[in-house]
């Protein structure tokens, strides 16, 4: 196991440096970002004083190099065109924000799936069953954003129940002391998750219970909840496991799009500010920490995988 | 539009009449993604925006020279910190006194203040986002403090004092001498302790890192001891990293319009329909915002709920520009007649009745017509090519074009009076691009109809839009061999706001290799015009000659100028002038009951 | 991505009862062969049982003729800009006028006929690709597969978006580049999925038989790998056709759809948002509803698609 | 009253389309003590009939008719909940493979123990004191221990006796087994059997033994049923049946059957045509269409299940077989001629070895260990004859096959195809002889490709080497598919729309397309039901007489091999133990693992099982990873010695043909050899 995991991390070291040289090689395809950080009334000097200085007429794989240095010697992702700050406290401060708003809609989402799709799975066909396909197969058509819109325009424009808007604040704690304005971003995100999860756990339910050992445990006399919470359940969970691994980009996609929306004041409203104000070491910053939680999230998976089965041994 | 959006302006001020409430907070929204995050006045270029300074800073410290009365863009000489400047020499002295204004450490605003400034400005002016090679301070030959309250600049040769005193020491902001130091142990010196470190050049350096050093420390600038030395009426309570900015009274405030309100709010957003939403959603979220232009039709439901709506109107003008140097399509561009026809496919009245609501200003000029200013003459008040794509059409026709499958084609090359011009090319047809800044419904529609109109007269139009920053980064100024020479029309929807700059002359717009003159666009006779605004003894006579020319020669396409935004003040606020430089004064606001 | 085609399929176990013919003594010694057709038509068959699939094509048969038919009955003029604008259902707009004042219903056909070829034509050549990548990784296995399952893995680590939007921010969103970004994105799962498929492929009898027979590595690959993916990929094409509008959408609300005139139902949708509080309905929710609609229908088809893929896989 | 008695049951499976009638009509009972055995043709309806006693059957499935009385309560009438009652406490159930009958991701402890707190109301440690009785009484070793293993963890018999000591936890009166052994080599499956009936006895249950595998029946039931697409074909005490069969087809089922013992018979009787398909509508006796002596009526009047008189036990038949009229064994003794005198050897094999590295890691594979598949092997085949190779799950017989078609390579040693190394010149000339060795595939789903038509499958190997033209390929598709029994008409089908039995008729076809010196066949038949299985070695046959085959047969069967082959090898762990004559090996073996594996196949004779003797099999199988020093079947072996330790025993040679390695050769013959041969 141990052998495994720093296999595993350095296979993961590997993968976040390509994630760097794509972002270096696309970043030195984009226009040079030094007019439009110093804005329309600098003069020609001051532009070119910002390309020097940020290394910005030298090729990508010096400044990919540099950059590494930064991260590695200084410990820093280096610093903002436009916020005057380190991307490092930046993330520092937004990213737990992000997180906290994905991770509790992520958990919601699995955490209501997955009976759901169990319960799907045992009445397959029914009428309920069809009305929950119906329901996933409605949210997982709606782009995110318009979801977002709707439970806006329904729950505070129409019933003026929630605030439109995410709680604003630094710190995850000022965040949480507003707890109502989380709840539609929340809600967005996680029902939008909801429908991949519940889909596929349905499908995993139903490969679980036409499995040989069910027909052993119903044999046993076991009741069916039995049957369903202890012998089918753990094993229809280990591909939900993957499946979460693999579905995090998406899942972080759709966060950034609700950030946005909701005013969160997390990395990807940072993301989307970064770019379009072409504050490229915010971006790659913020990209960088994505990629290093989507492998993470992985590796997190692929442990959870083994413990879940122990079949698998590393 | 113009007339209609300038009284609405002028009716804020003289709100009706109420009980005056002290004390209170108010909330501002501040723009999508436009939060403050750089303290120090004397700023970089990355940092260098209204929401730094007219928005942050200018609460807590003061320039010496403050513009906008009310809403007029005007020296406001009662909020300066120095009595109006003196010009002799023939307009190479400039004298300035000093009035009798206080830091918050106790320690008075004084002559040396001005001094440390321009000490650090001399020794760091390349850090400085308003530097222009020979302009301020490379203009100033020797500065002095002849005694506490006065200050003595020598210039290198003639200025127009309007003209110095609006662009140039309009820049200078007095520092307390509590910041001349390196390091945050240091003791603060006293000012008038010999030898500070900012009286060398390499003293002035270090200091200038310091205090760059210590403004990029987010964290630290509601509680650092450097900081909370201010001379303005505002004293900064609490910061977040986001741009959240709690603003309470400084207790020693010398100047004449103290704050009644005893907290003053700056809120954050990520888009503007983040801040409506919020806005909308009631419970005084938000004091004063805006309103988004895509929800203008909301106006009567925000009325309801208790806000006002009020345009704010900034010193500026908005066009688009033409890449006089685009290998195939600069030629043309550089026909007078092409730039007409493509002026009189601009329906100002249209756009700003249809798009922006009447909330836009037109614009015929690079002097601006609102809001109320003394610059602005006759000439600039009429559109000399109004919408016509008649003319359009007859403009290109009568100098040798044809309609060829729908496309306007050169048809007669040359360079007489009915041919296309020096260096049209038989067979061009008029097959354009144009790119634009999104996130903009108004200038969407208004490109839509800038094509539609521009399709009826024969030419060609396609659109694509990008970022504001991918605009302003592809009209780069370039030569026609550069690759990057391809683009022919960007619109960032952003026009010229004059601030810093506060003298509407254009020497940055339109003289030949000038910083911001992204289209490359070259006169002599306009070089000397500029130049005459600078330098002339007779200011407005000057302007005035320039701007005619400006007006007729349209070296850009000049487009509606929305207004800065929409505000939506709570009926509750009194006391609000929307100043014309944008600059804040939350300190002239109080609640009613 | 669709969330449910990484992982194992679903399985829908129905019984397919064996196989059975017609026992007369007079037939040869291995008894008679019955035919139902290749496995193609199978598949076909057993998608026409499911209910969903059967709605999902005729969905999106609608929507194609809607979006290729309708202007040739539905007259107007959506390229031209007129001051008409935002106006509510009315005589001679069925659906209103937009912010350009272009009409709506007229803006949808044209706007379905980008979606459409966008989502469909970027699904395609992201399957293509995606559909060789694996292929060839999971073949040849080894150091080859090591590295492009590791660009595969590298891309996937960022998010789909990211790489969009720095590719859009580049260029002016045209359909060509809008088809080329969303391609980019896009195949990566489709190359995990054929490799997977190939990896046990190519343990299969049938394709070691080809080696007995002395045949190489080529025909391999393109006679009994890919043939035999082919199943799998197009399952997985129609849900990357879903997932691609659902992108699209995406980057109008960003900004980064087609500029006007042009149009794509993500960049109205996200243009008529704006408008949410100004209750300019025929804005917002004829374009969300295609969309949803048109998501729905391949999602709709895949699912039959994979189902039928099963049947057929459970009779082998 | 019988323990268990089942009357006319009936059991329905509702589908989207239509209806299975799995069971319709079975009657039979059983007692306390019994073992009844249910035998027939894959789907048949064993299964669904022991499921329904159950009460567990599919979605859609119910019983429309009939009762099932347990200890005299009807278990048809039951709801679920009562019915949970009886399951796996009265009644249990052992299924097929233990493998997925298991559940994956739960500890065997916890899988036994919830039995015993489900029904005996047990606490935790109770139960598991208990699920510790029942691992030892099944005889599981370090039962304590085992508790907290999983069933990967466990090989596949051990984990057999878990299934099994699952369903003895509470101690049932009837135990049900389906198919127990079917997924085990022969050796483990012996040692389950025996230890079933030592259970049986001792526990006294009633045992329902469902089946397709003759041999087990006969020495393990004392009732047999026979089931024919859902419902009895005919009822016997184990003995009379197998003595004289009245229904045509228990007798055409125990024809097909190639002897064990005896002559050998030149072809074997097969079973004509298919099972019907149970959803359609089914007019007079089941089994008319394939019957030998079928006549008009049967073929509108369905036959009753009964005793007629002057018979002894029932069955459903109008023409019941009579004595005389009993499939003629064709008794053709090979031609002795067949020795290896004057022939050449076409395929050799010298001291060939073949490792497989064992890796680990995804990034990095590090080497830990190597697979000794085949170690130091050597044969000879001679052109024309069969060559059988046999020996347990995991001996290297698939591995030598594929060195011998040059599917794998060899880590060591060398192979020649007549006279020439196809090893060493870097498969020069193994790709000029290509064609001339071919391989038959085991299993006949996997090794058609599903998106070919037949025809392109059978004219893919002649496309590869350029042969002939697009019509000559026709007419070669043509004759393949004649000669392989099927209708012309199937050129233009896919796989999918064959039976088992008619695809590996194609997969012989394209094995011949080439007309290859060589077939390998591995496991040709194991895939198949005994009544197809008898037609594809039949076939087999045929063809190698027509086009003057050599094959290598390679199968876990010993009857298979006995029938087909001239001479057989016999392999333990990557190991040649014995090499010689059919009757070398079934007359006179010497090696101790010969005849642990010919003392162990069961079968189809109730006398000659009745009377083994029994626990002759001991332990498992080592890993191939670590084989045992010196001879490897030493820890298995009754008679090792600590030389077998410590020296690697080389080839004594016993006959002509006839060699083997071991220190210790057996001096008795193995047990066949008493049986007289009838020549
Ligand atoms: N879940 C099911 N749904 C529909 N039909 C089924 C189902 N299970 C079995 N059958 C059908 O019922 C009949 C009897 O099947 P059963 O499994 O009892 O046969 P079997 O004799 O056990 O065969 P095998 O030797 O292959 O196990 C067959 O025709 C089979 O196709
Ligand atoms: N590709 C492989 N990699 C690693 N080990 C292998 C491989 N193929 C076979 N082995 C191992 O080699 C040994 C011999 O396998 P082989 O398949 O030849 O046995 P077999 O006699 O055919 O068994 P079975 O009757 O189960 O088919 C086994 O231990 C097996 O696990
Ligand atoms: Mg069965
Ligand atoms: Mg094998």
């Amino acid at each position: 196991m141990v052998g495994y995991t720093i296999r595993r991390i350095i296979q993961s070291i590997i993968v976040l440096l390509g994630v760097l040289v794509i972002m270096f090689i696309l970043q030195s395809l984009l226009p040079n970002p030094a007019r439009a950080i110093v804005g329309v009334h600098a003069s020609p000097a001051v532009v070119h004083a910002f390309i020097v200085q940020n290394y910005l007429n030298k090729p990508f794989y010096f400044q990919l190099w540099h950059y590494l240095y930064e991260v590695i010697w200084q410990h820093t992702l280096g610093t903002s065109y436009k916020l005057n700050e380190s991307v490092g406290s930046i993330l520092k401060r937004d990213a737990p924000k992000s997180f906290l708003l994905v991770g509790v809609a992520l958990l919601i989402s699995i955490v209501v799936a997955i009976p759901i799709g169990i319960f799907q799975a045992v009445r397959r066909n029914k009428a309920s069953d069809q009305a929950v396909t119906g329901l996933s197969f409605v949210l997982y058509a709606m782009p995110t954003f318009f979801l977002g819109e709707l439970l806006i325009l329904l729950f505070s424009e129409y019933f003026h129940l929630l605030p439109a808007e995410a709680p604003q604040g630094s710190t995850v704690g000022q965040i949480l002391a507003q707890p109502t304005g989380l709840i539609l971003p929340i809600a967005t995100l996680a029902l939008v998750n909801f429908a991949g999860y519940s889909r596929f756990m349905r499908s995993s339910a139903i490969e679980s219970l036409a499995q040989d050992f069910i027909r052993t445990a119903r044999a046993k006399g076991l009741s069916e909840r039995v049957v369903l919470f202890k012998h089918m359940l753990r094993n229809s969970l280990i591909p939900i496991v993957t499946l979460i691994g693999l579905t995090l980009p998406a899942v972080l996609t759709a966060g950034l799009i609700t950030e946005f929306l909701f005013n969160f004041p997390g990395i990807g409203s940072d993301y989307i500010t970064a770019l379009t104000s072409q504050d490229y070491p915010t971006a790659l910053g913020i990209t960088l920490i994505v990629a290093v939680f989507t492998v993470l999230g992985n590796l997190l998976a692929d442990i959870a995988y083994a413990a879940l089965d122990p079949r698998v041994r590393y | 539009g113009s007339s209609s959006s300038t009284t609405k302006s002028s009716s804020t001020s003289t709100s009706t009449a109420t009980t005056k409430v002290k004390g209170g907070t108010a909330y501002f929204a501040e723009g999508p993604g436009a939060s403050p995050n750089y303290i120090f006045p004397l700023t970089p270029s990355t940092n260098f925006s209204v929401d730094n300074l007219a928005r942050f800073q200018i609460l807590m410290y003061r320039p010496l020279y403050f513009f906008g009365v009310g809403n007029k863009a005007e020296l406001n000489t009662s909020l300066s910190l120095a009595n109006t400047p003196v010009y002799s020499n023939n307009n190479k002295t400039v004298t300035i006194t000093l009035k009798k204004y206080k830091w918050s450490n106790g320690e008075s605003v004084t002559s040396r203040d001005v001094i440390f400034w321009m000490n650090l400005l001399k020794a760091n002016k390349s850090a400085w986002a308003a530097y222009v090679p020979g302009a301020f301070p490379d203009n100033v030959v020797s500065y002095s403090a002849p005694n506490a309250s006065t200050v003595v600049f020598q210039l290198n040769k003639s200025y127009s004092p309007t003209w110095f005193t609006y662009n140039e020491l309009s820049q200078i902001t007095p520092l307390p001498i509590a910041w001349d130091r390196t390091s945050l142990s240091q003791p603060a010196p006293s000012p008038t302790a010999a030898n500070l470190p900012d009286t060398t050049t390499a003293g002035a350096v270090s200091v200038y890192k310091f205090l760059n050093a210590q403004a990029g420390d987010l964290s630290t600038y509601a509680t650092s001891p450097i900081w909370s030395v201010v001379d303005g009426p505002w004293k900064l309570k609490s910061f977040t990293t986001a741009g959240k900015a709690v603003f309470v009274p400084n207790a020693s405030y010398s100047g004449p319009v103290k704050p009644s309100l005893s907290q003053f709010v700056e809120l954050p957003f990520t888009s503007t329909s983040a801040e409506f939403n919020v806005l909308r959603a009631g419970n005084n979220a938000i004091t004063y915002g805006y309103l988004p232009v895509t929800d203008l039709s909301q106006k009567s439901y925000v009325e309801s709920i208790g806000y006002k709506v009020n345009p704010w109107i900034d010193l500026g003008f908005d066009y688009w520009v033409e890449n006089y140097n685009n290998p195939t399509y600069g030629p043309l561009f550089k026909q007078l007649y092409f730039r007409q026809a493509l002026q009189h496919l601009v329906d100002q009245p249209a756009w700003i009745t249809s798009f922006l609501k009447g909330y836009a200003v037109p614009s015929y000029s690079p002097v601006p017509l609102a809001p109320a200013n003394p610059f602005a003459d006759a000439n600039s008040k009429t559109n000399p090519y109004p919408y016509s794509v008649t003319a359009a059409k007859n403009l290109l026709t009568s100098h040798g074009f044809k309609l060829v499958n729908g496309v306007m084609t050169c048809e007669s090359p040359g360079t007489g009076a009915t041919n296309c011009g020096a260096g049209v090319s038989r067979g061009l047809a008029l097959n354009l691009n144009l790119q634009y800044a999104n996130g903009n419904t108004s200038v969407t529609q208004e490109m839509d109809a800038y094509a539609s109109a521009a399709k009826q007269a024969g030419i060609n139009i396609t659109l694509s839009s990008a970022s504001f920053n991918t605009v302003i980064t592809n009209a780069a100024p370039c030569t026609s061999s550069q690759a990057s020479c391809k683009w022919e029309m960007e619109n960032w929807a952003g026009g010229w706001e004059y601030s810093p700059d506060n003298y509407p002359s254009g020497g940055e717009l339109f003289g030949a290799g000038s910083g911001s003159n992204f289209g490359s666009y070259s006169s002599s006779t306009a070089n000397s015009l500029i130049a005459a605004t600078h330098t002339s003894s007779n200011p407005q006579a000057a302007l005035n000659a320039y701007q005619n020319y400006m007006v007729k020669q349209l070296p850009v396409i000049y487009q509606p100028s929305p207004d800065n935004s929409i505000s939506l003040i709570s009926s509750k606020l009194g006391g609000v002038t929307q100043n014309p430089y944008l600059n804040l004064t939350p300190e002239t606001w109080y609640f009613t009951k | 991505m669709s969330i449910t085609e990484d992982l194992n399929p679903e399985i829908e176990r129905e019984f397919a009862a064996p196989f059975a013919g017609p026992n007369l003594p007079t037939t040869p010694e291995g008894g008679e062969v019955s035919g139902s057709g290749s496995a193609w038509r199978l598949i076909v068959r057993s998608f026409f049982d499911n209910k969903l699939g059967i709605l999902g094509v005729t969905i999106l048969v609608l929507l194609l003729l809607f979006s290729f038919a309708g202007p040739l009955f539905y007259h107007s003029d959506t390229t031209v800009a007129t001051y008409n604008i935002n106006l509510p259902p009315g005589p001679g707009h069925p659906l209103g006028t937009d912010p350009s004042g272009r009409d709506v219903l007229g803006r949808l056909m044209t706007g379905g006929q980008d979606s459409l070829i966008i989502g469909i034509i970027s699904a395609l050549v992201a399957t293509i690709i995606g559909t060789l990548w694996g292929a060839i990784s999971g073949f040849f296995g080894g150091a080859v597969d090591t590295i492009l399952m590791r660009i595969v893995d590298v891309m996937l680590a960022i998010p789909t978006i990211f790489i969009l939007l720095y590719l859009e921010t580049i260029y002016h969103p045209t359909v060509l580049l809008l088809i080329i970004t969303i391609s980019i994105v896009s195949w990566l799962t489709a190359a995990r999925l054929v490799r997977g498929e190939t990896l046990s492929l190519r343990t299969r009898e049938y394709v070691r038989a080809v080696k007995i027979m002395g045949g190489g590595r080529l025909r391999t690959i393109v006679r009994h790998i890919i043939p035999n993916t082919i199943g799998v990929v197009v399952v997985q094409a129609t849900f990357t056709v879903a997932n691609s509008i659902l992108l699209l959408a995406t980057l109008g609300f960003l900004g980064f759809g087609l500029a006007p005139p042009a149009a794509d139902w993500g960049s109205m949708l996200s243009g008529g948002v704006n408008y949410i509080y100004d209750g300019y309905w025929w804005l917002i929710y004829p374009a969300g509803i295609l969309i949803v609609l048109t998501v729905l229908s391949f999602n709709f088809i895949g699912d039959a698609m994979r189902d039928a893929l099963e049947v057929r896989l459970q009779r082998r | 009253m019988p323990l268990l008695e089942i009357n006319d049951l009936h059991t329905h499976i509702r589908l989207r389309k239509g209806e299975v009638r799995a069971v319709d009509g079975v009657s039979f009972e059983v007692n306390v003590g019994e073992t009844v055995g249910l035998v027939g043709e894959s789907g048949s309806g064993k299964t669904m009939t022991g499921m329904s006693v159950l009460g567990l059957l599919p979605t859609g499935g119910y019983m429309p008719r009939g009762e099932i009385l347990f200890d005299g309560v009807d278990l048809t009438k039951l709801s679920q909940s009562q019915m949970r009652k009886y399951r796996g406490n009265d009644i249990a159930m052992v299924f097929q493979d233990p493998m997925t009958s298991l559940n994956p991701v739960l500890t065997i402890g916890d899988q036994i123990a919830e039995t015993a707190r489900l029904h005996l109301g047990m606490n935790k440690t109770d139960a598991e004191a208990r699920a510790i009785e029942v691992l030892s009484l099944v005889g599981m070793p370090n039962p304590k221990e085992r508790l907290t293993y999983f069933p990967h963890q466990l090989s596949g018999g051990l984990r057999q006796r878990v299934m099994i000591a699952m369903a003895l936890t509470c101690d049932p009166k009837l135990l049900i087994l389906d198919e127990p052994t079917t997924a085990l080599d022969v050796t483990i499956q012996a040692q389950i059997l025996e230890l079933l009936e030592d259970l049986k006895d001792r526990l006294s249950m009633a045992m329902i033994l469902v089946t397709h595998d003759m041999g087990v029946i006969a020495g393990r039931a004392d009732n047999v049923v026979v089931m024919y697409a859902g419902r009895v074909a005919e009822l016997a005490p184990a003995k009379e049946l197998f003595q004289m069969p009245y229904h045509p087809y228990t007798e055409a089922l125990l024809a097909s059957i190639p002897p064990l013992e005896g002559a050998i018979p030149e072809r074997l009787y097969s079973i004509p045509g298919l099972p019907p398909d149970l959803s359609t509508d089914l007019v007079g006796c089941r089994f008319a269409p394939r019957c030998r002596y079928v006549q008009d009526r049967c073929r509108v009047e369905e036959p009753p299940f009964e005793t007629p008189d002057g018979y002894p036990h029932p069955f459903t038949c109008f023409y019941p077989v009579s004595a005389p009229d009993r499939i003629p064994v064709k008794i053709v003794r090979r031609d002795q001629a067949l020795s290896k005198t004057g022939r050449e050897a076409i395929i050799e094999l010298d001291h060939v070895v073949k490792e497989y590295p064992v890796t680990k890691g995804a990034l990095v594979q590090r080497k830990i260990g190597t697979v000794k598949a085949v170690t130091d092997v050597s044969f000879s085949v001679y052109r024309g004859e069969t060559f059988g190779i046999v020996g347990e799950s995991g001996c290297g017989k698939t591995t030598t096959g594929s060195m011998i078609v040059g599917l794998e390579d060899v880590t060591d040693g060398d192979i020649r195809f007549k006279g020439k190394s196809i090893i060493k010149d870097g498969g020069h000339y193994l790709k000029s002889v290509r064609r001339d060795l071919q391989l038959m595939f085991q299993d006949p789903y996997a090794s058609l490709d599903p998106r070919m038509r037949v025809k392109d499958i059978l004219s893919e190997p002649l496309t590869i080497h350029r042969m002939g033209t697009q019509r000559e390929r026709d007419v070669t598709v043509a004759r393949l598919l004649r000669e392989v029994g099927l209708s012309p008409t199937a050129a233009d089908r896919y796989p999918h729309e064959f039976s088992g039995g008619q695809r590996q008729r194609i997969g012989l076809a394209r094995a011949l397309a080439l007309q290859p010196d060589v077939i390998v066949a591995d496991e040709p038949v194991s895939a198949l039901d005994v009544s197809i299985r008898s037609q594809v070695l039949n076939l087999m046959k045929d063809l190698q007489a027509e086009h003057d085959l050599t094959y290598i047969i390679i199968s876990h069967d010993l009857s298979v091999v006995r029938f087909m082959a001239d001479r057989i090898a016999v392999m333990y762990l990557g190991k040649l133990v014995e090499i010689g004559t059919e009757a070398d090996i079934f007359q006179r073996a010497k090696h101790p693992y010969t005849h642990m594996l010919l003392d162990v196949v069961p079968e189809a004779n109730p006398e000659v099982e009745l009377a083994k003797e029994h626990g002759t099999v001991r332990g498992e199988i080592p890993s191939a990873i670590t084989p045992p020093s010196g001879c490897r079947f030493r820890t298995r072996c009754a008679y090792a010695q600590d030389r077998c330790a410590e020296e690697l025993p080389d080839y004594t040679k016993f006959g002509d043909e006839h060699y083997a390695a071991c220190f210790f050769p057996m001096a008795n013959a193995p047990r066949f050899a008493e049986a007289e041969a009838v020549s």
